[in-house]
């Protein structure tokens, strides 16, 4: 029986770590569909460029060094980077900053257009970022380290013979950090409440007196602080590099099935397609030529989905006329 | 329609009417972007720079100096067609595309339009028929020949036999990844052990049950066929699991200091095969700092001097120069065409002495391209990563792969290829 | 008007219940509707009205009661399936197709007289184009007859709403129904725009012989147009007659004027 | 001035439906129609053969293939680049399977392929609306991708996994293979968009047009008219899928030669074409083809105007290329949220009232 292989349980706890590395970045997509109804595109792209910052401050790089090159400046570094908790609170810094943007540049000018519309917008934002960002700091692969612990954790190892990565559990831990005090900012906090406010009508907010603007431009950077920490996680496992902007792939099933509207439904999401795509290619990918991971995230979502159109916990569709 | 008819207009003045020049034109068909730009970078870096200081040092190969003409695929097809034609037209001699996907599109074409096409350790391996592939060349080696030697360095490693044991092939679900799946399984058929397939789809960031997997199955050697940020989060989980890294060999593709430095001092001992010496104490490096570096016209920023990669860049530029030169010398001309540079290729041969003269003494192993074998003398030697100081060094010679197995592979499958496409051999 | 009331029930609801999870909408309830006559529905606000209409096309199950139509019991049927046999509505939140025009909106209106296959489609040759005439014919009598021949091209997202009322009823026509279900034809208009739509419905039953039934607020217009009246309060019924029992009915009167059911 | 109609109206209704209602738009067509088939086959190089007018006509009937799918029945779909590999690796199996069918059978039975394949993967639309749909649809992408990957008979047990388009050809005149003449291949694939473009012209406009539209801006009332939903959306998908995977035969077979799954038919495929359709304009047969020379076109006229001009480094230009598309989609959508077609339509309306602005 399956359960009864040791393995069977590391691949369950692998699973659900993997599947809080998803969560990860599909809490990013939630934060801005839910307060503004924007399938956010680039979200991907705004999590390497967020991790690019990161290194670029850290190891005090010249931005647009290359393009400086065009001009005879050869130079690349400044000499000396920022401590990691300086690089971390100046990468914020700059996600703020480019959240504004976003809204004043991209966002205002299309308030009202249909999904579509505004999905297709970030789709250019993503363009856009992904120059800027190599532009800025390069194309090639960085090596990103802050701190966390790496490798495997011996305490784990002695006690059940599992191999549990330290660098994950310390995403689990800094995911669980970042959920309970986004739903604390969202109970809690005059801005939170707003937002759950613009969330359910955009409308009677305005009607109270929040600015939209201001709003979007919080949700934006909230959502640029998750793709900063989604960013750090990815890339210390596999360096700074173009194909972090692809982990967005893997945060679409978990959005699918968590609901695209729904906070706790991003964490079950992912922890359900992290564990169920795993023990999938563990036992039935070798029977069947493996490299299953991609495609059964998404079947298993869609088999959700047809019992559940509206996601695991997304609001309930009423079709009325 | 507009628009269209603009950029058509444009596209076709700018892109294909420039006119031929007396210049060796060669295109270098590189990806600086995209996902597998960090490993394209150091590449053609490697061969700007190469070219650049031929140019300088010797005013071209036989007084005609070499024009490298640059072009963006992305590591995508479609744009690789794109550079292919825009170029054509302006008397490329030769394309080494630098993808596997490119290549086997532009096998055929280029074969029809007499442009040959090196694919260095890349591409289609049986192209090392040079009967039935008169226009491919994949010399200094074929994946095969990797698959074999590392194959065999795995026997050296257990005294000469793998009989019981177990042999894990992790790779990039492509067709890349897959090539060596064939003789892997032909040579397990000889030497007795088992072969265990481990794909990963692209990009690849998340491998852990491809680890776990491996942790199950306890095999006794790891190799890979990986590319990007596979090769990074592979080596990275392998040092997780404790597999032991000296027992995990990469094929040439995921050799590089970028594939390592991200896993920082757990990669320590991972090996890979070579297709050269590492390090830059080589005569024609310190040409190039002279002639190149130090004139303040080093290619792309400049950071890329003396990796791996930018190592394999310079010999594949040094080949082709070599190419250059035997076409000259051949055809007694020194405005050569993309004809005569195939047969320029078609007899490259370079011996140690002539390497050596070349500035890359001791660097790579002996060259011997004939109308049959295209694939060279298909050696390689296994590098060795070491974490403290950030260096590779090779750690056996230059060995022969098991040519019984894949000559034979490929004879079978340039045969069913010949037949498919009407191809009888141009050698006889 | 009077001839009218010896005609077929072209429809008759039977013990109707309707239920959402725990909350019952429609209960117990039954009336019928007479070949050629327009039948009104009135009731304040969340009284099943337009549930009503849902269940008679079909859109909502009712769990309990019957359906007879045509002098037959109905099985379960599909939405669509119920447009083949002759019953076309409109809706109180106007539901038409927005990026399309109006004639597009009203040719599909016609959608259950058009037969063409796909290839004939494909080729634009023989039937389909024959049948696309054809059926453009009868649609510019509707819209002839709406008057709204200078908004033929308009795409319908762009019209006003009184307009956009008058095209969805266009639609409804254009499907040449037997059975015409109005869901407040006449909600958010002015009184010209009341007097209008007033006029092109009693038009459609006279000109045409439509049965109309139709939902409506205004008493007034009820009170002018509707042969007969079923007042509906709470998912029950509690009067059906001609507009004037219906006025004085105790039970209706307390159900409009407001006393207070807390 | 000359541009309106000849006093005002049609006295038929097939005049008044025809496909170009102003006199001008017909002699604007119909002579570049002949100028793009009797005088540009003479002057096409392999340049513009592949790299312009083959990727350009191939993208424009995929993207009038799924503009069908989500711009007429306004069914989201990712899925475009799975379903190219479909079309792809049944014109393989036909060319090697029987060498001597004609190419255009070849790309037509590969199409009815695909649209099978479409209707089964169109099944969970049924159920699943909006941008879930969209995501579900990935799950085709990727099974198939992985599919035609594992799958050896699809690629006749290469060691590789790459495909090879044999040499075949169309009524005697070589299409496909190394050695085509440019004008055979750009006049097979210009016949073919333009066939496409018709055949959606007529969909469009007929009754099971009408039935996608009315699916696409308000399902229920569609239902209620008598659209039976399970028809409308299959047969969308059915349509949809037919024409993508004619682009995608004709992708690998006339255009490239050579395939891959995993990159010929990665995920990218489905958001460039989707991308066209948006950024053209959804439910506009001109806008697919619009969104499909911007995708496609460009890039290589940035890329030859930076590089070959300006000469720029490659990779810089590159960077410099995709900020500004970026930008030039952004500020499309704030001018024109409804693809650059709708641009072309104000201009004619412009044109038409001229010089009276109202």
């Amino acid at each position: 029986m399956f359960f009864l292989d040791p393995f069977f349980y590391e691949i369950l706890i692998s699973g659900l770590l993997a599947g809080v590395m998803y969560a990860l970045v599909a809490l990013g997509f939630v934060l801005i569909f839910k307060a503004s109804g924007i399938f956010n595109f680039a979200q991907g792209v705004l999590a390497l460029f967020a991790a690019l910052t990161l290194v670029g401050f850290q190891t005090g790089q010249i931005p647009f060094a290359h393009l400086l090159s065009l001009f005879g400046l050869h130079a690349t570094h400044w000499g000396a980077g920022f401590p990691t908790i300086v690089a971390l609170l100046f990468s914020l810094g700059v996600m703020v900053l480019l959240a504004w943007l976003i809204v004043q540049i991209v966002l205002k000018p299309l308030v009202n257009q249909e999904g579509i519309i505004l999905f297709m917008a970030t789709i250019g934002l993503a363009y856009v970022l992904e120059g800027v960002g190599d532009l800025m700091w390069g194309a090639n692969v960085k090596e990103l380290n802050i701190g966390l612990p790496e490798g495997p954790s011996e305490i784990i190892l002695d006690a059940t013979d599992m191999f549990i990565d330290k660098l994950e559990i310390s995403a689990a831990i800094v995911a669980i950090v970042l959920v309970v005090s986004l739903t604390l900012f969202s109970q809690y906090t005059k801005m939170g409440r707003a937002l759950r406010a613009v969330a359910d009508d955009h409308q009677a907010a305005l009607s109270v007196g929040i600015s939209l603007e201001t709003i979007w431009w919080i949700v934006w950077s909230v959502s640029g602080l998750v793709a900063l920490v989604a960013g750090v996680m990815w890339g210390a496992k596999s360096g700074v590099q173009f194909s972090l902007s692809l982990i967005a792939l893997k945060a679409l099933p978990v959005l699918m099935l968590g609901g695209f509207t729904s906070i706790p439904g991003a964490i079950v999401g992912g922890l359900i397609i992290g564990v169920g795509e795993k023990l999938f290619e563990f036992y039935i990918g070798p029977l069947i030529g493996g490299a299953t991971e991609n495609w059964f995230a998404y079947m298993l979502a869609l088999l959700f989905l047809l019992f559940r159109p509206q996601g695991l916990f997304g609001e309930k569709i009423i079709e009325r006329v | 329609m507009k628009k269209f008819t603009l950029a058509a207009v444009a596209a076709a003045l700018v892109g294909s009417m420039v006119p031929a020049s007396a210049d060796h034109t060669i295109p270098l068909l590189s990806y600086r972007t995209g996902p597998y730009a960090p490993n394209g970078i150091p590449y053609a870096d490697g061969v700007t720079d190469y070219i650049n200081m031929i140019n300088a040092r010797d005013g071209g190969v036989g007084g005609v100096p070499i024009n490298l003409i640059e072009c963006e695929t992305g590591y995508n097809t479609e744009r690789g067609v794109e550079c292919y034609e825009s170029t054509k037209g302006q008397g490329a001699l030769v394309y080494f595309p630098l993808s596997t996907g490119i290549t086997y599109q532009l096998i055929p074409k280029a074969t029809a339009d007499d442009i040959p096409i090196h694919s260095m350790g890349y591409g289609r391996t049986s192209a090392a028929d040079g009967n039935t592939f008169s226009h491919v060349f994949n010399f200094p080696g074929t994946y095969w020949d990797a698959a074999s030697i590392i194959i065999k360095h795995m026997m050296d490693m257990e005294g000469g036999s793998l009989e019981g044991k177990k042999v894990a092939l992790v790779y990039h679900n492509s067709a890349y990844g897959k090539e060596p799946i064939r003789t892997l399984e032909e040579l397990s058929k000889k030497h007795g052990y088992e072969l265990l397939l481990l794909p990963v789809d692209h990009p690849g960031q998340e491998q852990k049950s491809t680890w776990l997997q491996v942790r199950k199955e306890k095999p006794d050697f790891v190799t890979m066929w990986g590319w990007g940020v596979m090769n990074q989060v592979a080596i990275s989980e392998a040092a997780s699991i404790r597999f032991p890294m000296d027992r995990f060999i990469g094929v040439w593709w995921s050799a590089s200091e970028n594939d390592v430095l991200p896993a920082g001092d757990k990669s320590d001992g991972y090996k890979a095969i070579a297709m050269n010496r590492p390090g830059t104490d080589f005569g024609a490096y310190r040409d190039i700092q002279k002639h190149v570096i130090d004139a303040g016209n080093a290619a792309g920023a400049g950071d890329q001097v003396g990796t791996i990669l930018y190592s394999r860049g310079m010999l594949n530029a040094a080949y082709m120069v070599e190419a250059i030169r035997t076409a000259q010398k051949i055809h007694g001309a020194a405005d050569i065409t993309p004809g005569m540079m195939r047969d320029g290729l078609e007899n490259l041969k370079i011996d140690q002495a002539r390497w050596t003269e070349m500035g890359f003494d001791n660097f790579t192993s002996t060259i011997d391209v004939t109308c049959e074998n295209h694939g060279g003398p298909g050696l390689g030697a296994i590098q060795q990563w070491d974490a403290s100081s950030k260096t590779w060094s090779l750690i056996t010679d230059f060995v022969g792969a098991d040519r019984d197995v894949v000559d034979a592979l490929i004879e079978a499958d340039a045969s069913a290829y010949a037949a498919e496409n009407n191809i009888s051999g141009h050698c006889k | 008007m009077e001839e009218k009331k010896q005609n077929n029930r072209i429809m008759e609801v039977k013990d109707i219940t309707l239920r959402f999870g725990g909350v019952t909408a429609i209960e117990g309830v039954s009336f019928d509707i007479l070949e050629g006559e327009v039948r009104a529905i009135i009731g304040p606000n969340g009284a099943g009205k337009s549930s009503m209409l849902n269940v008679i096309n079909g859109f909502y199950h009712p769990q309990q009661g019957e359906v007879w139509f045509n002098g037959q019991k109905r099985g379960a049927m599909k939405p669509y399936q119920i447009a083949y046999q002759g019953i076309a509505r409109t809706f109180q939140n106007i539901a038409l197709f927005k990026g399309m025009s109006t004639l597009d909106n009203i040719m599909t209106g016609r959608f259950t007289h058009m037969k063409s296959g796909m290839i004939s489609q494909v080729f634009w040759k023989g039937k389909a184009e024959k049948e696309e005439y054809e059926n453009r014919e009868a649609v510019e009598k509707v819209i002839d007859f709406l008057e709204i021949q200078t908004i033929r091209k308009t795409e319908v997202g762009k019209l006003p709403y009184g307009l956009q009322k008058r095209v969805e009823l266009g639609r409804a026509l254009a499907a040449e129904p037997k059975l015409l279900l109005l869901d407040e034809p006449m909600a958010g208009m002015n009184v010209e725009e009341k007097e209008d739509m007033s006029r092109f419905i009693l038009d459609v039953n006279e000109e045409f012989g439509t049965t109309v039934a139709l939902i409506e607020h205004d008493m007034g217009v009820v009170m002018d147009i509707a042969d007969r009246v079923v007042v509906m309060d709470y998912g029950k019924n509690i009067g059906d007659g001609t507009p004037k029992e219906i006025v004085s009915n105790q039970k209706v009167v307390d159900a409009y004027l407001g006393v207070s059911h807390d | 001035m000359f541009y309106r109609e000849a006093g005002d109206f049609k006295t038929s209704y097939q005049s008044d439906q025809a496909t170009f209602t102003l006199r001008l738009d017909k002699i604007l067509f119909w002579g570049l129609m002949a100028i793009a088939t009797f005088i540009v086959p003479f002057f096409v190089t392999e340049y513009w053969e592949k790299s312009v007018f083959l990727p350009f006509f191939i993208y424009s009937i995929a993207a009038l293939g799924l503009n069908i799918l989500t711009g007429y029945c306004g069914q989201v779909s990712l899925g475009t680049g799975g379903f190219m590999a479909v079309g792809a690796y049944a014109s393989f199996k036909l060319m090697t399977g029987i060498p001597n069918l004609d190419m255009f059978l070849v790309i037509m039975i590969a199409g009815l392929v695909t649209a099978l394949v479409g209707v089964l993967f169109g099944l969970p639309s049924l159920r699943i609306k909006g941008f879930y749909l969209a995501v579900a649809t990935l799950a085709s992408q990727f099974f198939l991708v992985w599919l035609f990957n594992k799958w050896e008979w699809s690629y006749n047990y290469s060691p590789t996994g790459q495909i090879n388009a044999p040499t075949r050809d169309f009524l005697g005149i070589d299409v496909t293979g190394p050695s085509t003449a440019p004008w055979a291949t750009y006049l097979f694939c210009l016949g073919l968009l333009f066939i496409f473009a018709w055949i959606t012209r007529n969909l469009v406009r007929g009754h099971i047009g009408r039935s996608w539209m009315a699916i696409r801006d308000m399902d229920i009332a569609a239902e209620i008219i008598g659209v039976n939903p399970l028809i409308a959306k299959l047969s969308a998908f059915a349509v949809s899928s037919f024409f993508i995977g004619v682009a995608g035969a004709l992708y690998f077979s006339v255009w490239l030669g050579a395939a891959e799954p995993t990159e010929a038919f990665a995920i990218d495929k489905s958001f460039d074409v989707l991308f066209m359709i948006i950024i053209g304009g959804l439910g506009s047969i001109l806008g697919s083809m619009i969104g499909a020379a911007f995708i496609i076109l460009l890039p290589i006229f940035f890329k030859n105007v930076l590089v070959g001009y300006c000469g720029i480094p490659t990779d810089i230009a590159e960077f410099t290329q995709i900020i500004f598309i970026g930008a030039l989609i952004i500020f499309f959508l704030i001018k024109e949220p409804h693809g650059i077609v709708a641009y072309w339509r104000t201009l004619k309306e412009k044109l038409r009232l001229w010089p009276f602005p109202y």
